[in-house]
């Protein structure tokens, strides 16, 4: 039975946590106030009244402890979903994400599974400031072991929560914080692999691949700049899809990733340069990132407005790499800043 | 003198400068949540309506040589070291007025001549930090002391457990202070731990502790002043448990349902502001007119600093690609 | 039932042979520095030589549906849980008779038959994990105890303390032993924490506490059967502070110069293999003769161990890829 | 006054470790068993002798509090120097230095510097398994405020280490473990700035770029296949020397980066993607990078032997991707593994 209905972002993780609560018996949530405050963002509504306080659990403020609990339960047969309010605070637990959670199956000569998820809000825009806007997928892309993924609506946020409690492994899903409130149609039926990438606009002339919060800002870039570029929300981190961004720029010719991530170094670098190393002799211009400088994350709303690619500076580059064929500048090589 | 010294000395030197400066920051966080509504300010603040005492009490107590390193809750902090009202709001509403220009926001104040390192947004993370200010002062023959204060909350994070080991087997110069307003966001003290004498937590450490009323300036007083000496003398590191209590939410969008009837009612009684002015009446040191005018006063002097900060200009573009790197030669000045 | 239950089943029931375990163990161990000689092992090994009371104590109180997370000291636990002597030593030795293969090495030890998770090589790591474990017994209403092994060093570090309040406040079916050996790596207990009675920090969480003498199989197997009654009757987790000594250095390259003269001696004295033989002898369960003949047989058996591991074959580059991604539909067998 | 002499990498980090203590007595050192035991890995060898129990501190295990200290101390006037034995133990610790110590300045706008060093050994080859044997520079790489620099031999350990302790802001030094024994000569009069690669071979075919312990085995590999590759010490990962590395590119048209790290998004995804963007048009064949495959760090010798690049297989790429034009398979490709 398929059902749509329209909801916001933050009610589709809500819907999804429960659905999969109900289908599935071992699947439990455990963070900083997600029980009885029903999460700090309202992403776990109604849970505890339906699903009782054996399975939603508030945690006192240590994440290195609920994280590893994760670890452990997932061993032993549940299927933990933990929250880490702000994907920064991370930094006190990766330990047990990175190197424990990550390694028990090769550890264990493949005895054992690890299917936990591990949900953090991230990303800027709300005026949270330096220490708590974030975007840091880099802490666990390179970890063979641990899926990452990253929705961009409703419906991915709905379909890949589902995917990521289901998968038998560790999957981080990070959560743009400031979609939360956003809203769109989500089709309960429908299915988002995990490692699977969304073509969201077909196009010709360039390949525009996104993430996130970056997804809506370049869609509205397309359309601004009036270019036929194919979108790619690639929704899965890591492993990303490979087979779908590389046949989308066989055919374009023509790379753009458009990321909040600083300049040197996010996620998108691997886009570009695993796409680049393999189809080299097809490219017709260079394949580059659209990206935020390299600062941290400024609190001023003028400033935290223009720190992240905006739909106007997003257009301006894709008309102007498409016309000359190399990188065009950043704004703030433009603006002689920095 | 600057000005931001001055108003330190006031509240380390006399009681009534104290009283009026709980007065201003009772006055400043309660403008603070309209200005909300205006929209002049974005992202989310943490009041301490409620924790005036447990500020102006520690102000009092430290030299601005000292060091505190603070949290996310720290309007109060900022306000009784000496940071001028205008620096905290204007940075709280992201504005170059403010102490750190309009791109810190509400959780990182800093004023490093008053000895207030920037606050942090991470739950225990300025705890190791207060300790190494401290193996500074250690280090260098210096007799500063470092004071880290947190919440109840904080005490369950890592970093207090090895901060607070750390900080006794080297016998650092540092001063603990859990502020333990019974509630870690939304969550209630006993549901996150069973220990609610936070300040026994010590005892892991062999390290001093002990409770302080939270509420009255002068208890608050008395502890730091105790820590402080043994501090200061080569004694080591305290833990204090400051007994207070959050008078408004969490954060802004928090309206504090979760609190069991008549708890908030039964610490109100107990406000530190009533306290202290009970004090100061009895003792003939104010009277009910001088108070009210205190007030009404401060009340008119809040609304000017909103005005200033209205006012102010937006950081520029540039603003962003600044203090990210030392420039060659200019450190630690 | 398989050889490795058998095991298992034998130091369940058995006092000599827990004896005969902590023989095997002893031997296991000294046979591993022989080995690093020649080229046989690389990387680094911890030995729990002089600890043997306690793993066997420990495995002596669980059952197999139990679950301990131990530590890269990891071998002597292995062994008392039922694990055969190839395949801990085949894992040392980077074999394909290894209990992981030959990909996880002397640190990561692991047969879920016998409860035993892959041991952590990341101080303090296991214990929130095992706090999970004893979650998931919990909110499956299973009667599961998990029991996490660390040492004392590890006590200091943050997830000590958080996965202890965790345990607490949920009421978890987990013991905490610590093993305090008195050193954590080449740094003895008194130079990192002032707090030398560890269990005492259960009080920082209202846990229930004790110290056991970790020398003793007899007292091993008391406190931990005090503390399994209570996890597994819902009465919640406890730590146990075990008193035991490390007699070789703490890792391969480390002679121990660092250990105060005589202690070595001292503790020596309380070897736990002559403390358990005493107790054999004098209740006549054991004699001279058999003990010799104990050993003597057990020097035999491993060397015959060492040869069949030698002989194992190497893995396979295939190897280095499999078991990182779980294959669909083959979740926790 | 310029002294030559041979020594091992372990031993040119304790002779940079004291002469920067002789030279400012503000410099200190802590970290687990640094003092009494000299370093696990005798990096801090007669340091506790002859500057005292005040500026070189045996910790207790607590990487988040003494890692904390430093940053605390740092801003205090002290420059202290942190040791984190194997670099998995950061994940237990990240947050100081990601979240505090890189963004201190930024948040007192401009009057606090963080002088702090992090060291931290790294990388596999030395039997140590999957938790202590990673390269894990993505943790601390993409974070404006914090430097990040990796010396491959006697002499890069050496000049890094004064110029991180030199410098006023925190930087993380990675130390190959695997190099602490191998010997070389170290000028002590000799500098290399952070920020500056190292040129380490001239050449006009290619120009590999490499960090640490792979620097000796792409100057094996170079010789082996008989090409005239320019071989670069990347020595700085953030912030990388765009500037040579693209001059060097321009010149010979091509690049390889040799790196221990995953495939799927290393320190070297972030090069490949700069210069291929900034390049494009200049470049004669496909830029790429050699990597470990993404899989944990096996303890096997045999397997550990084959898990990082090896010369054979760097030589075998750097000739067939000269001859080809293209990237050739990575040797699981051809062993039809994964
Ligand atoms: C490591 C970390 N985890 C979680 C948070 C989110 N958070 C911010 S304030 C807070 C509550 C802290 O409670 P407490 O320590 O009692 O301080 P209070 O807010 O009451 O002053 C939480 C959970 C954080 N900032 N950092
Ligand atoms: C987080 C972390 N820090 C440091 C280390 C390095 N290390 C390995 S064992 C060890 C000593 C641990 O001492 P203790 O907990 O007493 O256990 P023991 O070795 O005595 O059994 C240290 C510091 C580590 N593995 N993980
Ligand atoms: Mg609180
Ligand atoms: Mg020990």
């Amino acid at each position: 039975m398929s059902t749509s209905s329209v909801m916001r972002f933050r009610q589709a993780i809500v819907a999804a946590l429960a659905d999969e609560m109900r289908a599935d018996s071992s699947v439990m949530l455990f963070g900083e106030d997600v029980a009885e405050a029903e999460g700090p963002f309202k992403t776990s509504e109604g849970l505890l009244k339906e699903f009782g306080p054996l399975r939603v659990r508030d945690t006192p403020i240590s994440e290195m402890a609920f994280t590893g609990a994760a670890v452990g339960a997932a061993i032993m047969g549940m299927k933990p979903v933990v929250e880490i309010m702000f994907m920064e605070f991370l930094g006190v637990a990766l330990d047990q994400l990175v190197t424990e959670a990550a390694k028990m199956r090769y550890l264990s000569n493949g005895v054992i599974s690890v299917p936990m998820v591990v949900r953090a809000s991230c990303g800027s825009g709300l005026g949270f400031g330096s220490q708590h806007s974030q975007t840091l997928e880099n802490w666990v892309a390179a970890t063979p072991g641990l899926k990452v993924v990253c929705p961009s609506d409703a419906q991915a946020a709905y379909s890949l929560m589902r995917a990521a409690i289901q998968d038998s492994d560790p999957v981080m899903v990070l959560e743009p914080r400031i979609l939360y409130a956003e809203r769109g149609t989500v089709d309960t039926s429908h299915r988002i692999e995990i490692g699977k990438a969304r073509v969201l606009r077909v196009g010709s002339e360039v390949t525009v691949v996104s993430l996130g919060q970056m997804v809506n800002v370049s869609r509205a870039a397309i359309e601004l700049a009036g270019v036929d570029a194919e979108l790619i929300d690639l929704a899965t981190v890591v492993p990303w899809d490979r087979e779908t961004v590389l046949e989308s720029v066989k055919k374009t010719g023509r790379l753009i990733v458009v990321e909040e991530a600083p300049q040197s170094g996010g996620w998108g670098s691997e886009i570009v340069a695993s796409v680049t190393s393999n189809l080299f002799g097809t490219l017709k211009g260079a394949p580059f990132r659209i990206t935020t400088p390299d600062v941290p994350v400024p609190y001023s709303g003028v400033l935290e407005a223009k720190f992240v690619p905006t739909v106007e500076d997003v257009a301006r580059q894709l008309k102007e790499s498409i016309a000359s064929g190399t990188t065009p500048k950043s704004w703030w090589e433009l603006e002689g800043l920095k | 003198m600057s000005i931001q010294l001055k108003r330190r000395e006031a509240v380390q030197n006399d009681e009534v400068a104290r009283y009026e400066r709980m007065i201003e920051i009772r006055e400043f966080e309660e403008q603070i949540n309209g200005l909300f509504a205006t929209g002049a300010i974005r992202g989310t603040t943490h009041l301490c309506l409620g924790q005036e005492a447990l500020a102006v009490g520690l102000a009092a107590e430290l030299r601005p040589s000292d060091i505190v390193m603070a949290t996310y809750r720290g309007h109060g902090i900022a306000l009784a070291l000496g940071l001028s009202p205008e620096s905290v709001l204007g940075e709280i509403m992201g504005k170059t007025i403010g102490c750190c220009g309009g791109v810190g926001g509400s959780m990182h104040l800093c004023d490093m001549d008053l000895g207030l390192l920037p606050t942090s947004a991470i739950v225990g993370g300025g705890i190791p930090i207060a300790a190494g200010a401290a193996l500074a002062f250690q280090t260098q023959g210096k007799d500063g002391v470092a004071v880290s204060v947190f919440g109840d909350g904080a005490s369950n994070i890592g970093a207090f457990h090895e901060g607070l080991n750390l900080a006794a087997i080297w016998n650092l110069p540092v001063i603990f202070i859990c502020d333990n307003n019974i509630y870690g966001e939304y969550s209630r003290i006993n549901t996150t731990t069973p220990l609610l004498d936070l300040h026994e937590r010590a005892e892991s450490y062999k390290m001093p502790h002990f409770a302080i009323d939270g509420m009255d300036v002068k208890a608050v007083q008395k502890g730091v002043a105790e820590a402080v000496n043994r501090a200061r003398s080569g004694g080591g590191p305290t833990l204090i448990e400051a007994k207070t209590y959050r008078f408004a939410g969490h954060s802004r969008a928090d309206q504090a349902l979760y609190r069991p009837e008549g708890e908030l009612e039964m610490w109100q009684k107990r406000d530190p502001i009533k306290v202290t002015e009970e004090d100061l009446l009895s003792r003939g040191l104010l009277t009910a007119d001088r108070i009210a005018q205190i007030k009404s006063d401060m009340s008119t002097t809040i609304e000017g600093v909103v005005a200033t900060c209205q006012a102010s200009g937006e950081p520029t573009l540039a603003s962003m690609f600044q203090n990210i790197w030392t420039p060659k030669g200019a450190i630690n000045k």
